[in-house]
């Protein structure tokens, strides 16, 4: 049991790291501002909740695995809504070509 | 360690009201709001002098410094409050000076019965409380960080006074004062950081009795000083002041020219004779001295070429405080066993206060003025000698303070400084005195001259000004000159509390 | 296990690193604002693995108030720069 | 060189820098950045005062700990009044500067900022 | 291994911060700056911890980072047209020159004080742990802060009402009394509405939570009171509460509730416990406690209103 649940984390929380180094790399590569932010929601949605994941077996009682879950949460309905603001206003920065 | 503290001494739970009863004002003014303010700070004014003067009694009449531990933690872990001879004097001064302030500046706050609340009002009222508590706070902490804090509420009560009339240039004068004030703060917590890290203590006893002259030692201490010094407006750093002072309420002001900057320079000898006493680098000490020497004569040379009276008032400042850095070599470079009996520690005293009664006198009659004729540009002031013969004495009386004029506290001051620079061999100081009294006198009696003109068409007074207004700037005035009448035994009083410092003195 | 877990908050610290070249290139400044944003994620999960690592709770607090606070600072940044 | 000495170099570095910005930067809110960053770096290097006395099972000295966040707060407010003096100066002005404020004081010298 | 790793870990974060405060410093465009100074709040916060300092990192997050950049974010974008005016006024180069070395002399005094620290560090944690069972804490930062330096923290709730009081008095006189701040109004941006709706219930519980267990780990009032006032002005901001006037009677009451209740324990003290700000024996935790909950709500008040600023406008909403 143990085994499976220290084998779920090295997996999710390796797959959230990599989603994290994509968000980065589009981060830097993608040519203009939505791309990017659509960079930038993958790593902040994929990434940082698949490391959540990893570290639920790990979180030790209800209350620790709670305030992961209220992370995640918090992290996600923020990042949806950040991410149309911030889509606005790039909008409004850089006026399609 | 711990057992070198006694604890608390009789009375002194006085310490601790002292500090907290001003700022109970403050909150109880903002949550009252409206008239009550400006009733809360005239009943407290009385209440606060009480306070201050028993506390000097106490210390006078023990011989000793009055000790509170607060909340029963003895340092090295708690903080304690204490009060020596030096605390004592501030506070009794602070305290008649906010009170004249109070009382002046009725007239221009009040509130009629029944108005709603104004801003400016109810602002003056707190902040000029606030800056009481924080002058109080200074003067009765023995807590490195304590200080700090209290430097701290200084700053933010003094910067909106600055721009409480809210005119432009008043909100720039107070945006670079807050600016300096911030960084002379922030380089002050600095060497508190590094002379934590150094002996883990923040007490200033504790810390006198583990200090060791090493370079971690050097480092925060000029940071500290170099940080106060910004804050007293010691040439070079005296750029905001003359704005700053110039633009405030006449009340306003004479406490921050009178009182503020002197709560840093406190600071000062509290880390050079307290914490490191008698320790002071020789050329550290000539340092201070010469910048004193440039502030004397740069200040009045500006001061003699202004052409509005409240900057002229201002400028004199920085020169006056000039004067009070001179305390370092003397003190320092002379005889060391001499030196806590030595005329330029008392001298630099007697500055410190004539100047404070002499500088608030100054700013209440140039306000007085100012309000009487609508504005303070000296050129066109002729006549008003004649119109407002007690505000214009006042203000002369005051100058000749400045001067150091006999028989006044200006001249036992300068007197005193003049002949311990001579009797330590450091005649250049002497040169500089001089020269500055002569520059005081030209800038003195130049406005004198112009506020005496005769006109020929009478000046129009804008409003009338009330005689008890004038009579409290002459009183303040008077104050300053009769500072040179009392005789120099109450000057022990600047002794008490200082013996564990005597000890390394005269090791 | 603690150590998987370090390696992973330096690895993602270190992505961030790379990421923070956006910030100071822009060129406008959403995207400096969302390569903060980005900063702010990482940041949280650095703290989660860290916490986990070392089995202490407090970094996962930090992480909670830095997940509300990286929000509020995008809105500041929004609502200021529309005005 | 171990972690406390570490961020001790760099708290220096950044009082360095942030003196650097306040005293260059002619616009004010840069100046008021450039001042918290120093005051970070004031902190900091009450961190690391703090850190290097860990013992009797703790990480920190707890007190330098409490009196960093004293100083946060206090930086804080000092942030908020000092950006709240420059925006009205702005409104009454139209300008953002600390120079020429002089200009209506009828001062000649000493305005040499 | 473990510790490579962290000193590894450190030396990135150090550059990190580094990079980012000289380009914070550097760059042209102030509003760019100020969102340099978020990210470099965010890893100072990440300094804080590596320096075992928790209650320091969850401040620094809050305060240094969080309300703090948006007080500079939003005065950047307010003084935007000033930008190209102060450009001009720039010092020349050789007094460019000149002041970086002087403060990189600066740095450097400083730099070799901290090496010359003496080994071992001297320190009170034995002393401030020694006597944490008489304050009933669990947490030794929250003990300095409310028992053994509690002076300290009373002056500071001062300094933050006389800084509120300092940022009112810089209201025209013709809106004295009125209402901080433009006026916003609602259902501007759908996404910001639900935003602000939806993050205030969690901000809410986190502060109680902060609160709650900063008697005996990392957290406090401090730290729950800016993640309050962080939900009221993001409320503010979405236009879905208007920022009260100055003059309400409850809003003062609330902001001078906090250090009254701590002066009115002050004296409780000095009447029963021989000391001002002393507890009496086995009182200690229930009367901090009760402290620190009536500074939250005034704390939170009081950071809010300073970011909202000065009195601007009479009409509400």
């Amino acid at each position: 049991m143990t085994l499976a649940l220290d084998i779920l984390t090295v997996v999710a929380v390796s797959a959230g790291a990599f989603f994290f180094l994509a968000g980065t790399v589009g981060l830097l590569r993608f040519p203009d501002s939505l791309s990017r932010l659509h960079a930038l929601t993958k790593a902040d949605n994929l990434g940082l909740g698949l490391i959540v994941l990893g570290l639920l077996p790990r979180a030790g009682g209800v209350l620790g695995a709670l305030k992961l879950i209220a992370v995640w949460a918090i992290a996600q309905f923020a990042s949806a809504a950040v991410t149309q603001l911030l889509a606005r206003a790039a909008r409004t920065a850089e006026p399609p070509a | 360690m711990i057992s070198s503290f006694e604890g608390t001494t009789a009375s002194g739970f006085l310490l601790v009201l002292a500090i907290v009863a001003p700022f109970i004002g403050v909150l109880m003014s903002l949550a009252l709001g409206g008239r009550a303010a400006e009733r809360i700070a005239l009943l407290l004014m009385p209440v606060g002098l009480g306070i201050a003067l028993t506390i000097a009694s106490g210390v006078w009449r023990s011989s000793a410094a009055l000790l509170y531990v607060l909340g029963g933690w003895k340092p090295p872990l708690g903080v304690v409050l204490r009060a020596d001879g030096l605390s004592a004097v501030m506070l009794v001064t602070t305290a008649i000076l906010i009170g004249a302030a109070g009382l002046f500046a009725r007239a221009e706050f009040q509130v009629p019965r029944g108005a709603p609340e104004r801003r400016a009002p109810l602002m003056f009222w707190t902040l000029l409380l606030a800056v009481w508590g924080a002058l109080n706070l200074v003067f009765l902490s023995s807590d490195l960080f304590n200080f700090y804090v209290a430097l701290e509420l200084l700053t933010f009560a003094a910067v909106p006074l600055v721009c409480l009339s809210g005119r432009a240039e008043t909100l720039a004068a107070g945006l670079r004062y807050m600016l300096f004030a911030l960084l002379g703060s922030v380089f002050y917590l600095l060497g508190v950081a590094l002379l934590y890290g150094a002996y883990g203590v923040l007490d200033v006893g504790l810390l006198s009795s583990r200090i060791q002259p090493e370079p971690v030692v050097w480092v925060a201490l000029s940071l500290m000083t170099a940080g106060l010094l910004a804050k007293t407006a010691l040439f070079p750093l005296h750029l905001w002041l003359p704005p700053a002072h110039a633009g405030a309420p006449a009340a306003a002001s004479a406490v921050l020219s009178a009182l503020v900057v002197k709560g840093s320079f406190f600071l000062i000898v509290r880390l050079w004779f307290d914490v490191m006493p008698g320790r002071m680098p020789e050329a550290a000490a000539q340092l201070l001295g010469a910048l004193g020497a440039a502030a004397i004569l740069f200040g009045s040379v500006v001061a003699l070429r202004q052409t509005r009276l409240k900057l002229l008032i201002a400028y004199s400042t920085v020169a006056q405080i000039g004067y009070l850095f001179f305390v370092f070599p003397l003190v320092i470079g002379s005889d060391v066993a001499h030196a806590w009996n030595g005329a330029a520690w008392t001298g630099g005293w007697m500055q410190l206060l004539s100047h404070a009664f002499a500088k608030a006198a100054m700013f209440l009659a140039a306000g007085l003025i100012a309000e009487a004729a609508g504005h303070d540009r000296t050129a066109e002031l002729g006549g008003i000698g004649r119109a407002l013969p007690i505000s214009v004495i006042a203000f002369g009386l005051g100058g000749l303070s400045l001067m150091g004029v006999p028989p006044s506290g200006g001249f036992v001051a300068k007197w005193l400084l003049l002949t311990a620079a001579i009797e330590a061999g450091q005649w250049w100081w002497a040169i500089v005195m001089l020269a500055g009294g002569l520059l005081a006198g030209s800038y003195v009696f130049r406005v004198l001259g112009q506020l005496w003109r005769d006109v020929d068409e009478p000046l129009v007074l804008r409003t009338k000004v009330s005689p008890r207004r004038e009579a409290i700037a002459l009183a303040l005035a008077l104050c300053a000159v009769l500072l040179g009448f009392v005789s120099l035994e109450p000057a022990a009083l600047l002794q008490i509390g200082r013996t564990h410092a005597l000890e390394f003195v005269l090791r | 296990m603690a150590e998987f877990l370090l390696c992973a908050a330096v690895f993602i610290v270190a992505t961030v690193a790379v990421g923070l070249l956006r910030l100071l290139r822009g060129p406008a400044n959403t995207d400096r604002m969302m390569a903060a944003q980005l900063l702010g994620t990482s940041g949280i999960a650095a703290l989660l693995l860290l916490a986990a690592a070392t089995g202490e709770s407090a970094p996962v607090d930090i992480a909670v108030a830095l997940a509300l606070l990286a929000a509020f600072s995008s809105v500041a940044f929004v609502t200021s720069a529309s005005r | 060189m171990n972690g406390a000495a570490l961020f001790g170099v760099i708290a220096a570095a950044l009082v360095g820098l942030g003196l650097y910005g306040l005293i260059v930067h002619p616009q004010p809110l840069r100046k008021i950045l450039s001042f918290n960053v120093l005051g970070s770096g004031v902190f900091l290097i009450f961190g690391v005062v703090a850190r290097r006395g860990a013992g009797a099972g703790m990480g920190g000295d707890p007190v330098p700990q409490a009196l960093v966040i004293t100083g946060i707060v206090v930086a804080f407010s000092a942030t908020a009044l000092a950006v709240a003096l420059l925006l009205r100066l702005f409104e009454e002005t139209g300008r953002a500067s600390l120079r020429s404020d002089l200009s209506g004081a009828g001062e000649k010298a000493g305005g040499n900022s | 291994m473990t510790a490579a790793l962290a000193l590894l870990f450190d030396f990135g974060l150090a550059a990190l911060v580094l990079i980012v405060a000289t380009w914070t410093l550097m760059t042209r465009e102030t509003a760019a700056a100020a969102v340099g100074f978020v990210a470099y709040g965010l890893l100072l916060t990440l300094v804080w911890v590596r320096l075992a300092a928790p209650d320091v990192a969850l401040t620094e997050a809050a305060i240094g980072s969080g309300v703090t950049g948006t007080l500079l974010l939003g005065a950047a974008a307010r003084l935007r047209s000033t930008e190209a005016a102060a450009e001009a006024e720039q010092p020349g180069r050789a007094m460019r020159f000149v002041v970086a070395l002087l403060c990189a002399s600066v740095s450097a005094g400083i730099a070799g004080a901290i090496l010359m620290l003496p080994d071992p560090a001297p320190t009170l944690a034995p002393q401030a742990m020694a006597a944490l069972p008489s304050t009933g804490l669990g947490n030794a930062v929250t003990a300095v802060l409310l028992s053994y330096r509690a002076i300290d923290t009373l002056l500071e709730t001062v300094v933050l009402v006389l800084a509120l009081l300092g940022v009112w008095s810089l209201a025209p006189d013709r809106v004295w009394g009125g209402h901080p701040g433009p006026l916003i109004s609602s259902n501007q941006e759908r996404v910001l509405t639900f935003l602000a709706q939806l993050l205030p219930p969690f901000g809410i519980l986190v502060a109680i939570h902060l609160f709650w267990i900063g008697a005996d780990a990392p957290g406090g009032k401090f730290q729950a009171a800016t993640i309050l006032a962080a939900m009221w002005i993001l409320a503010q901001r979405a236009g879905l509460v208007d920022a009260p006037p100055v003059s309400r009677r409850w809003l003062r009451l609330v902001v001078v509730a906090g250090p009254a209740v701590f002066l009115a324990v002050g004296f409780f003290g000095s009447a029963t416990a021989g000391a001002f700000l002393a507890y009496p024996e086995g009182y200690a935790k229930p009367l901090i406690i009760a402290i620190e909950a009536a500074l939250l709500p005034s704390l939170a008040a009081a950071l809010a209103l300073l970011v909202a600023g000065p009195p601007a406008r009479t009409e509400s909403r």
